[in-house]
């Protein structure tokens, strides 16, 4: 069988560093590390949509991960920052260990299931199909347009609705006044 | 040998599948393991990316006529930058009180308080 | 008779306790104590005129009546009925709740000295209640009131009783809730079955016990385990009997007269009603099993209420043992060792009362219960030693009277029985002559040992008490000397179960 | 004008309240503070027109709108139905919490009725998306009401909210994804439909537990439970009210069609669910004998309730899920009562400790035998909703199956444990102390004394006359 080397080498290398950034962001011992981290998390994610076929999902992903939401993060950090004890880094309470074996049991048992799937499955296609990426991007904007406007279209009305609420929401979080008047 | 090796190299499915699996659980791990309130935060942004992962790379293997995963991807994206964007500012309104980014400040959970 | 209604038997007590609790009679403690005891002598009259028209020798229910809301039935999607009815075992425990209730509503006078109005209206809820358990003609309806009774019991307990008289009362409710939910589960598996086999959905004793002998006997063995726990608690039997001494000693003197005479009957009502009339063949099995369960009561109960020092506490466990008495007559499976059990239930009931009332009496006059402290009391009150010697004999066994006929048949069916329980009888006889032992024991320290200086001055008891102790001292000699008048009435009753028994 | 059909057919008690959501905000920016009074009749008014609409009776069975992402068919009627009354009494409980901020009044309203109109389009989806964002919505809206009280500690209490409401739905979707992987679908229908031919595999169990344990997190119970008790406690006690039943009842009313639709092939689910509602009957039965503040005792209550409805939602068969409904019908109305007493105490400066409660039978007899009836509603005893919604629903596990025995038998030890708290509550209202001084409770808030009244007078004729309310539960259950 063929194998396509570019395509293999792009997704190990973002795969390779979507988890190498992961884990240095859960384990950096200042928060701005772990913050540019995840960044890279990010931005390795996009390129992963970019590779699926998912531009638009992709552009999205770096606009608000890449960008927006760092920013917001990094004020929050700034704010904080002089407080900031280096020691909080995590935890090695005895859920530390719980946790990690209970994660690395579901984690065995969901690779064990996904290989099952993949081999056993009727639609076992799984492991034989191979990306179908699609020919024009107009195809593919169609159909996104389609679910969201005719598809989902409920969905995408209560999310702008949702989208409104947040705003009224936070105008009675009354940020300026209440932090003056608690202290 | 040769089917191995394809396994490994030849990129299909399973690999989105193993590459989302494991950011999530990282993520999950890092939710439960983290000592800084904002780490936390960012950890819930992997579970969330790594259901994305999982999505697209299902639509665009399988669905790739109607491409339901892209457009949950894209309301997920959505939802969960504004909850992010909240709890940063539900988070600055608590600092300004207490003073802390350590979560065991803020743990009472089901312990009795009087 | 068409006249009588079963319905205004069981709900006008709850009327009358709302009444005393609606602001109608304000907080004049000499009316409300008044009224009550009206509506109680009027309601026991009501009672005997159910007795008077009753036909013992049919066989069945008389006096059948049902209730239905807006022209359906009471859980109609369950096939409930709210369906009330009178056999001749539930008409002698109607009429003997009757007749406790308006002792202990005498004798209450001088008990309950504070919230009057609450009082008096959870008294009468819990006669709704208790009345309720022994009408019922639907198991769930029968639960329902078997739960409701908790209610009012606690507040009786918990806010009248003495100095731990809450954590008893939480007590005793806690028990009973753990016992009752057993007992549920049972209700809904024989529900469960009754569907399973039958087809139709329904909760009336007749019909449940038509169908039971189909269910799997492993599935009524189980059912019956599971309601017999639910028993087990209210009777007591012995492994489950830690809340009745805490309840009694620390519950008001009338509380501790009804929770002995008629709350303690009830284990023994569903046992008869549940696990005898319903699953015959599955009780036939564990009657064995039970026999000794029933002596262990007689004896460890016994033992334990000789080494007592506590007078309400040794009148308690005498109760428990006597309870054992009415579980091995149940046990025996024939005529004669039922009607004892029968006749012992209600023996017991105004023993026990008079006993509880003798206690009460003693406790407010000299404000201890201990048997060390008490002595010699026959001499100031002459009246109450005359009483207590009546009853303490009654409640040892004393030919002609009512104690003697219970415990004889008891023991005739005993020895009688197919099952081969002979020595466990004989032993049972042979250690309830330590009944007597702490029954003098308790007789002699009281009124007739050496009297202490700071007792010479109390009083001998009043009217009030009189009455109380008048009455069931009647009660003890009639029908030591009649007893046929109470087998008479439960004989079809328990012939029909024999009958059931026997196939 | 397929779009307007479809919202004349089965969306007009959304669209009502959409559009008193908009008014509220829009009067919002315009009107002065004084106003504060017209934002709780206002929303009084949309609910009462949005129940009114809801009732309207169907012609067909099952309507679906928007390319069969909406459904509506009797059952989801009459859980709008539960929802839009629930909400209607609670909103009269609302006016200590706007007391203190008059001039977010419209605000609060226009959250409280997005938090019911994220019930309602939950409860009637019929895909994984609608159902997300309106479980989101209701979220949202519930973040700032929780946060709506001054002071830090609700805002502390939002965030762990919040924190744990992303991780949730973030496994729930993890579930989902594996779930639309197998099929390709994401709507009930169809994914049910693809499992007629197909086999599901272990991987489709593991999906479907994915997915339901994202969703116990609304419904409080184990695997996100830990922070409920803050949350209760710190919330102040209307927003408390509607966050213990509105995304309770939505969240049961759509895990039931999951469990009959797109979940139903998983025998293992059922054992998981089973599991979590013993295990969480026992975690928060055991844990509420030691709280000595009602509103944490409360909160136990709560996830101890929900698990046992959880256990019975997780047996599906039409009998179970009428009891379901009924025992939710008889909740609604304790909850309601019991946290409308809550209410009535904090308006009256008590503070929400036990033992402060001494007293109360001697100087406010009439709110406490109201208050008691309710408590003991919830605990379970006779001629009150609950004796005779938890037989109901006893009966429905008991004939389920003798497997479920055990663990019935362990579910009815917890309640013996919970009759021990409910009942020390009502003990500590009929204790006579003197060092505590009698204080008689100022009726400041009369909506909320007439609530309370309401609900225990419910509580006690459901607890009398069940039988047609259970028909009408059996009927919803049947066309579900």
């Amino acid at each position: 069988m063929e194998i396509d080397i570019l395509k293999t080498l792009i997704f190990y290398g973002f795969a390779g560093a979507m988890i190498l950034f992961a884990l240095l962001s859960i384990f950096a011992f200042r928060i701005l590390y772990s913050l540019l981290a995840a960044v890279c998390v990010f931005f390795a994610a996009a390129g992963i949509y970019f590779i699926l076929g998912a531009d638009y999902n992709a552009v999205v992903q770096i606009a608000i991960y890449g960008i927006a939401i760092p920013i917001l993060f990094v004020m929050a950090i700034m704010f904080t920052s002089d407080k900031l004890d280096k020691k909080i880094y995590i935890t090695f309470k005895p859920r530390f260990f719980f946790s990690f074996l209970g994660l690395g049991v579901l984690f065995l048992s969901l690779i064990y299931l996904i290989a099952t799937s993949l081999s056993l499955n009727s639609n076992s296609a799984w492991i034989l199909q191979k990306q179908t990426l699609f020919i024009n991007k107009y195809q593919m904007f169609n159909a996104l347009s389609e679910g969201f406007f005719v598809n989902y279209v409920f969905a995408f009305e209560l999310l702008s609705l949702l989208l409104l609420i947040v705003v009224v929401g936070i105008s009675t979080l009354n940020l300026i006044k209440e932090a003056k008047s608690d202290e | 040998m040769n089917n191995i090796l394809n396994l490994i190299f030849d990129i299909g499915l399973y690999h989105y599948l193993f590459l989302a699996l494991i950011l999530f659980l990282i993520g999950l791990f890092g939710t439960i393991i983290s000592k800084n309130i904002l780490k936390v935060l960012i950890s819930v942004e992997f579970m969330l990316t790594a259901v994305n992962i999982n999505f697209i790379a299902f639509a665009s293997f399988f669905d790739n006529i109607k491409l339901h995963g892209f457009v949950f991807s894209l309301f997920y994206i959505a939802i969960g930058a504004v909850e992010t964007a909240l709890a940063l500012a539900i988070f600055y309104l608590m600092f300004q009180a207490k003073q802390s980014v350590n979560t065991e400040d803020y743990e009472d959970g089901a312990g009795e308080r009087c | 008779m068409d006249y009588l209604s079963i319905i205004v038997l069981i709900f006008s007590p709850l009327i009358a306790a709302a009444l005393l609790f609606s602001s109608f009679f304000k907080h004049n403690e000499v009316r409300i104590r008044r009224f009550s005891k009206g509506f109680a002598s009027l309601h026991f009259l009501y009672t005997i005129l159910f007795l008077v028209f009753f036909n013992p020798l049919k066989d069945g229910i008389s006096y059948y009546k049902e209730i239905t809301f807006f022209g359906s039935d009471w859980i109609q999607p369950l096939g409930l009925k709210m369906a009330f009815g009178l056999d001749g075992l539930s008409l002698l425990m109607v009429i003997l709740t009757s007749f406790i209730f308006l002792l202990a509503l005498i004798a209450s006078k001088s008990n309950i000295k504070s919230k009057h109005k609450f009082y008096y209206s959870m008294i009468f809820l819990l006669q709704t209640a208790v009345l309720g358990v022994f009408c019922a003609r639907d198991m769930f309806l029968f639960f329902m009131f078997w739960e409701l009774e908790l209610v009012p019991m606690y507040f009786l307990i918990g806010q009248w009783g003495d100095k731990k008289a809450k954590a008893s009362a939480m007590k005793f409710v806690l028990y009973t809730f753990f016992g009752s939910l057993f007992m549920l589960l049972g209700i809904l598996l024989l529900h469960f079955y009754n569907f399973a086999t039958y087809g139709n959905l329904t909760g009336d004793f007749s019909q449940i016990a038509i169908s039971t002998p189909e269910f799997p006997m492993f599935m009524q063995i189980v059912i019956s385990i599971l309601l017999l726990i639910g028993f087990a608690v209210k009777m007591p039997i012995v492994p489950l009997h830690t809340w009745l001494p805490d309840a009694h000693v620390d519950a008001p003197t009338p509380v501790s007269m009804i929770l002995a005479a008629i709350l303690l009957k009830m284990g023994a009502f569903g046992i008869i009603r549940f696990n005898m009339q319903l699953l015959p063949e599955a009780f036939k099995l564990i009657a064995p099993v039970l026999v000794i369960f029933a002596i262990v009561n007689i004896i460890y109960t016994a033992l334990v209420a000789y080494s007592q020092t506590d007078l309400k506490k040794i009148v308690a466990y005498s109760s428990i043992s006597n309870m054992g008495i009415v579980l091995l007559g149940l046990c025996s499976l024939n005529l004669i060792g039922f009607s004892g059990a029968v006749f012992q239930m209600i023996a017991h009931g105004v023993i026990s009362a008079g006993l509880f009332m003798l206690v009460g009496i003693i406790y407010i006059r000299t404000k201890t219960r201990e048997i060390i402290e008490l002595g010699g009391l026959g001499a100031v009150m002459p009246r109450l030693m005359g009483f207590g010697l009546i009853l303490s004999l009654a409640a040892v066994g004393l030919p002609l009277l009512v104690g003697f006929v219970g415990e004889f048949l008891v023991f005739l069916g005993a020895f009688n029985s197919d099952l081969d329980i002979k020595i466990y009888t004989g032993l049972a006889i042979f250690i309830l002559v330590l009944s007597a032992a702490y029954m003098l024991r308790l007789l002699h320290k009281t009124f007739w040992a050496n009297i202490f200086e700071k007792w010479q001055g109390i009083k001998d008891i009043t009217n009030h008490e009189f009455v109380v102790l008048f009455a069931l001292i009647l009660v003890v000699g009639f029908f030591g000397v009649f007893p046929m008048a109470i087998i008479e009435i439960v004989q079809p009753v328990l012939t029909n179960i024999l009958q059931f028994l026997q196939i | 004008m397929d779009f307007l059909q479809n919202i004349t057919n089965i969306m007009l008690p959304e669209m009502t309240i959409v559009a008193f959501i908009l008014l509220q905000i829009i009067l919002s920016m315009f009107l002065d503070m004084k106003f504060y009074k017209l934002a709780k009749w206002l929303t009084v008014l949309g609910i009462f027109l949005a129940t009114s609409l809801c009732t309207k009776v169907q012609i067909e069975p099952i309507y679906y709108g928007f390319k069969n992402a909406i459904i509506s068919d009797n059952y989801t009627i009459f859980f709008k139905g539960l929802i839009l009354i629930s909400s209607f009494l609670i909103v009269f409980l609302t006016k200590k919490t706007i007391s203190s901020r008059r001039n977010s009044a419209f605000q609060f309203n226009a959250l409280i009725l997005t938090v019911i109109l994220g019930a309602l389009t939950l409860v009637s989806a019929n895909d994984f998306l609608t159902m997300f964002i309106s479980m989101e919505t209701l979220g949202f809206a519930m973040f700032f009401l929780i946060a709506f009280d001054k002071g830090f500690k609700s805002k502390e209490a939002t965030f762990k909210y919040l924190i744990i409401s992303a991780v949730a739905s973030s496994i729930f979707l993890f579930g989902v994804s594996y779930l639309y992987g197998i099929t390709g679908h994401l709507n009930f229908s169809l994914i049910y439909e693809y499992f007629l031919e197909k086999n599901p595999t272990l991987l489709y169990s593991m999906a479907a537990i994915f997915i339901t344990c994202g969703l116990t997190f609304k419904l409080g119970v184990i695997p996100f439970a830990n922070w409920i008790l803050d949350i209760y406690e710190d919330a102040s006690t209307s927003v408390v009210t509607l966050l213990s039943i509105v995304p309770k009842v939505a969240m049961f009313g759509i895990l039931a069609r999951l469990l009959v639709f797109p979940l139903s092939y998983s025998f293992e689910l059922t054992f998981v669910l089973v599991l979590i509602a013993v295990v969480t009957a026992i975690w928060a039965n055991v844990l509420a004998i030691r709280q000595k503040n009602i509103k944490r005792l409360l909160a136990c209550s709560s996830s101890a309730n929900a698990a046992y409805v959880l256990f019975t939602v997780s047996l599906v068969s039409v009998f179970n899920l009428s009891t379901v409904l009924f025992y939710l019908v008889a909740y609604i109305f304790m909850n309601i009562g019991v946290f409308a007493a809550v209410i009535i105490l904090e308006s009256s400066e008590f503070s929400n400790k036990l033992y402060e409660f001494k007293n109360f039978a001697y100087t406010n007899p009439v709110f406490t035998l109201c208050f008691a009836t309710c408590i003991l509603g919830l605990a379970g005893f006779p001629i009150t909703a609950g004796f005779i919604s938890k037989i109901y629903l006893f009966s429905a596990i008991a004939r389920s199956g003798l497997v479920f025995l055990p663990f019935l038998i362990v579910l009815m030890i917890t309640i013996v444990v919970s009759v021990y708290y409910y009942l020390r509550v009502v003990k500590f209202m009929f204790e006579k102390s003197d060092t505590v001084e009698s204080e008689v409770i100022a009726y400041k808030t009369s909506s909320a004394i007439v609530i309370l009244y309401c609900c225990a007078a419910i509580t006690v004729v459901l607890g009398i006359f069940p039988s047609k309310i259970i028909e009408l539960c059996q009927l919803m259950a049947y066309n579900i």
